[in-house]
């Protein structure tokens, strides 16, 4: 039976492989968390942002040690809502994050959509729609069209859902259906312990949401999600079992989102206790004392990345203030690609 | 003192528990936390345990709903957004508005959706469901466009014994307001002559009704007094409103801000048209959104939907022709 | 763990009220495979018939057992597609079938509706609707209805679904909710291998159902469906755990459907190796068999029922053959209670 | 020899499938046991790994499909009935139908639903849901009445780059037959004038086409030349052909099977309305079924939806005005 404690590091796992990708995950999910405090605060300085704002604080390192895994270009990606590091692992851009957010016509979504809807689906990259659960029967489908077109070799696919998203019928149908087929497919359960408002018991009865794995017969893995060291190694055995053929990998991981549901919610709603145990940890705060405690990097050269990180991401902010907001008169209003049959008299 | 479209929304659904214990509230995030819009603010703590939070299923929220009325309870459903009512659409066009004709047990159940445009949304947060649900038989479609209408209206669905789709549009939540919730004076299924003018007919509803009231203002300076008619409720339709209001303009424009093709607005053209085509002076016309998803930047969301601009012109070539 | 060995039963559980009770179901699966027997011969005479005809052979031991714990007029029983024993069980009158099924105005149905989708909603006989799952919610919904209003005393709802429908997301969130509010209801998943024509391997992953129970934090039961002792065993003590407050009970029991998916169907999909094995065995020649070597019932006590059930089910149908079909012209054509919100004129 | 219109539709699948690997078929029961239809019947063995049996799950059917298509299949999904796809429309009208639209990736998938009503099929296995689809943007809607159109627009549908709700009518799979599958003639997005004539148009399409001729060939009788146009496809709507064919009677009747309110039928008399009010000689008419679900006994069910009778009748009170 699967089991509901979590995987954790042993000093063997510490190889100076798994230490580098350690390090670089870690710049990652830094450059997420500057990125992210530079949209929340351009959402609160009013003007830029378009919409609402929704982070991934707290979430970094379970979303990160996927991605990290993945190789674009070949590999299939489904970010949700709290996945900017994961993103970032897999290569997005940080212009990609800002112009959407900024709706610039520039930008992947061209202001059509908008803040975490973001993604170039051509490149490998899906995007999200708002129906929660939506996502996953899409990644499964990419990967059965790679099987069938012989264009699979060791392709996986991955993609996150929220504690609250393991509760849609969309979810249940596509896990299932995944696990039919078979299908090299990671699932990321991030169970932040709270939908919105809503506190997991309220959402599931279950001991633990890894007992799903059984249920679909797929593999489950769980994970303290504030440990980038064991997330890393769940995220790297759970890659390799699906590329090596194991069928869908379920991951469960347990954090907390550092802040609301969006930048416009204060998450009154998270009772200190939880905000002040465990699983309140910030996995950024965890990875930095972890890699001094290990000898990995100096206080110094966490904070020369910081700065490099922050360099970056004001130089792009200054970058796509600039860049051309879309033109109503130069939209094409053509929802079909097929512009033959796009009506050409006033609907 | 004030009210706004949202605190009748509130207050209706406090007025509908505390007159009737068969009442209860279901819809994430209501709770507590008083929902996304805070339309249940305060609701839980003042009504224990009949004011609850529903996981994220909104096929298995309806279905409840469903099987609470058939055992005599009268349930709101809250939609966190109209969008989000994809995933409960069987149980709503085939579970809920199927019932009463198979099965001659009546099912009071209100589905509350927060629906319609508003800057920065997008295609997920926008979209008004209204013309969806109206084309099934069972179901009754309300679409009220002021803050009275919202507290009766909202108060009528709960005690009727069908399944009534609440469209409450998200633009009105915070920008409308009223002195009061006013009396309860027209019932459901009757539509309402919001402005009473001569030279042409608006025919619209839910926030489109207070962009063609300006419409009608700015075309007054031009010497035009249009007539501007609330559906208030989609289905039924009120055609006896809508041909009187005809058979005084002869000139007939129908606004929504749902997508073009077919909905509300061409089913009053063809009512008009069926039934009252020699009332009308000129073709009647209609506008609605683009037919392409909802944007979300602001310059293309305001260039999708009929505006104040937009109908205004719509009414100058109505009124030209 | 939820063991995946099925339940059976032992000698010491068959107490006089055991028996009694098993007797008492054995003829409701009598009753209920002369009639549908008889409604299979109806369909292929043709002529009397409307539609289609969807039988539970097979399947009687698994859908009796449980409706047979059910008190007609406080608990909801939400019969699926195979449950005719069930049906009569629960208390459905023969005419009920025959009405609906011969699109008699006299019936529950009035000729609106057909087949398998009666019922009598007012008297906790839920009417269900074709799309698979959407009732386990209704279900949920009426219970959660009782224990509102206060009128729940220590009623209990049951449902059941094919494993064909756990694939849907309408049964996954109905289960989950239903476990989130600790509501005292029996889904019997009849897993009689085949969804229509397709098997269990093109449907789901798990070595067994019966692992859904944890991952929703249900109570789960596994069953040998064509054992009626093991069925009532099992239905007593899901029934009674519900009753006691012990929330939503997961029964899985295996069978075949000993026919077509409808009357249409000559299942030539169903290998021989599965008709010929344990799965495959007739419940009612299994209960017949145990009976007579328990010495509960003799050849000629059963035969005697038999000609009983054929009389009965004979005068029913003769009965409802002279009753009047609908009329259009008498009928109201309005899809709403409310006569006043009735458009008047012509839609 | 013949073919039938269900045959058109599996040589279709049949020839989609040969011409290019990246077609697949997806769908309950579609495999080895070729559909509860037979609509593909042998298709599995004749192309073994692409003609799948999928669990019940609509919502995951037409996601897969999606994101199939990202990668450059060509998906054609099976719902068992038009009805089911009710639990798939989610990731329908907002997942596929949005893909092009918000990321500029086509999405070539079709999905077949088995639509429309038969003697004794019920509330649940008789719907048709064209008027939902077309609705959304971003959705081509097909509605072939012909085994030619059958054959030739499913081919066309594989190849579109967008999403396809393709409505084929259960009542015509077995009973109508051709003598072959003709030419390809018409691309999609184009009406046909079935049937000419100059007193009196009807416009519509599926299994009504076949009704509506019939109507004409009794109205003939009486001296009226009925001209019948057949949509082919309901979204594109091919307004200048229903237009032309106005403009030569000055009298319309549209008839439709699904739900009468809003829909194909006030789609059309909104387009004509609006756009050739001065051609009418007459007011504009429509049939529908009737605004209840669809009954089960076949008294009932014929005197729900239009028939030769009806449209007779209706034909006849549009000529006499
Ligand atoms: C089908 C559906 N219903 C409702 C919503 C509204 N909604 C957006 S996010 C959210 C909470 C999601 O919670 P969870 O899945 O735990 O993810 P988290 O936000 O905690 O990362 C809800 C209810 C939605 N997007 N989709
Ligand atoms: C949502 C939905 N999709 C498809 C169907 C068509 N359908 C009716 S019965 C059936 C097979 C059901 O199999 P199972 O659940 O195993 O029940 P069984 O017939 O074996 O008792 C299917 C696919 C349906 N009724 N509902
Ligand atoms: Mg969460
Ligand atoms: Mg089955």
């Amino acid at each position: 039976m699967t089991p509901a404690v979590p995987i954790t590091c042993t000093k063997a796992d510490l190889t100076p492989d798994f230490r580098d990708q350690y390090l670089a995950t870690y710049r990652q999910m830094q450059s997420s968390r500057v990125l992210e405090e530079k949209l929340g605060s351009l959402y609160r300085a009013g003007g830029r942002i378009v919409g609402g704002v929704y982070l991934g604080r707290g979430q970094e390192a379970f979303s990160a040690s996927v991605a990290m895994q993945l190789r674009r270009g070949q590999d299939v990606y489904a970010p949700l809502i709290r996945d900017q590091a994961g993103r970032m692992a897999f290569g997005e851009p940080i212009t990609d994050a800002l112009r959407t957010y900024m709706g610039a016509a520039t930008g992947p979504m061209r202001g059509r959509d908008g803040n975490i809807h973001r993604g170039r689906p051509q490149e490998g990259e899906m995007a999200m729609i708002s129906h929660l659960g939506a996502m996953v029967s899409v990644v499964a489908g990419a990967l059965f069209a790679k099987r069938l077109r012989g264009t699979i070799a060791d392709a996986v696919g991955a993609t996150s859902i929220g504690d609250g998203a393991t509760s849609t019928g969309s979810f249940h149908e596509a896990i299932n259906m995944a696990a039919v087929e078979k299908l090299p497919i990671i699932i990321s359960v991030a169970n932040n312990q709270f939908a919105y408002s809503t506190s997991n018991d309220r959402q599931f009865a279950c001991e633990d949401l890894i007992y799903r794995a059984r249920g679909y017969g797929v593999a489950g893995w769980k994970v303290d999600g504030t440990d980038l060291a064991a997330c890393l190694k769940v995220a790297r055995s759970a890659v390799a079992a699906a590329r090596a053929g194991g069928g869908p990998q379920l991951i469960v991981g347990t954090m907390l989102r550092l802040g609301g549901h969006g930048e416009h919610d204060d998450a009154a709603y998270i009772p200190d206790e939880v905000k002040f145990s465990k699983v309140g940890q910030d996995c950024l705060l965890v990875a930095e004392k972890f890699m001094i405690a290990e000898g990995w990097a100096t206080k110094a050269e966490i904070d020369a990345w910081l700065k490099e990180a922050r360099a970056t991401v004001d130089q792009a902010v200054s970058l796509v203030s600039k860049e051309p907001i879309p033109d109503p008169y130069r939209e094409s209003w053509q929802a079909l690609s097929s512009s033959e049959l796009v009506e050409s008299w006033q609907l | 003192m004030s009210v706004t479209y949202l605190e009748a929304i509130r207050e209706a659904q406090f007025e509908a528990l505390r007159s009737d214990p068969n009442v209860f509230v279901y819809g994430q995030d209501i709770g507590q936390f008083g929902g996304a819009f805070k339309a249940t603010k305060g609701l839980a703590r003042e009504f224990p345990g009949r004011v609850l939070d529903a996981p994220i299923s909104e096929d298995a929220m309806v279905g409840m709903a469903v099987g609470a009325a058939v055992e005599g309870a009268r349930p709101i459903v809250e939609m966190q957004f109209a969008d989000f009512s994809s995933v409960g659409f069987n149980q709503i066009v085939n579970q809920a508005a199927t019932l009463y004709w198979r099965t001659n047990t009546p099912c009071p159940i209100t589905i509350r959706l927060p629906s319609g445009g508003t800057a920065g949304s997008g295609p997920f947060h926008s979209q008004s469901m209204e013309s969806i649900y109206a084309h099934y038989p069972g179901l009754v479609i309300l679409t009220p466009a002021t803050v009275e209408d919202a507290y009766w209206m909202l108060l009528d669905s709960v005690k009727l014994d069908d399944p009534v789709i609440f469209c409450e549009h998200k633009f009105l939540y915070y920008h409308l307001k009223a002195e009061s919730f006013g009396e309860h004076s027209l019932p459901i299924g009757k539509a309402r002559v919001a402005r009473p003018g001569r030279h042409a007919t608006v025919v619209t509803y839910s926030a489109m009704v207070h962009e063609a009231l300006r419409a009608a203002d700015e075309l007054q300076m031009e010497g035009y007094q249009i007539e501007v008619v609330d559906l208030r409720s989609v289905k039924p339709m009120d055609t006896d409103t809508i041909l009187g209001s005809v058979a005084r303009t002869g000139r007939l424009l129908v606004v929504g801000e749902s997508f073009p093709w077919g909905g509300v607005s061409a089913e009053v053209i063809s009512r008009v048209s069926t039934e009252a085509f020699h009332m009308l002076d000129a073709p009647p016309m209609r506008l609605n959104s683009k037919d392409t998803p909802i944007p979300y930047h602001p310059n293309l969301w305001k260039a999708h939907r009929p505006t104040v601009g937009s109908i205004c012109d719509a009414l100058r070539r109505l009124l030209r022709f």
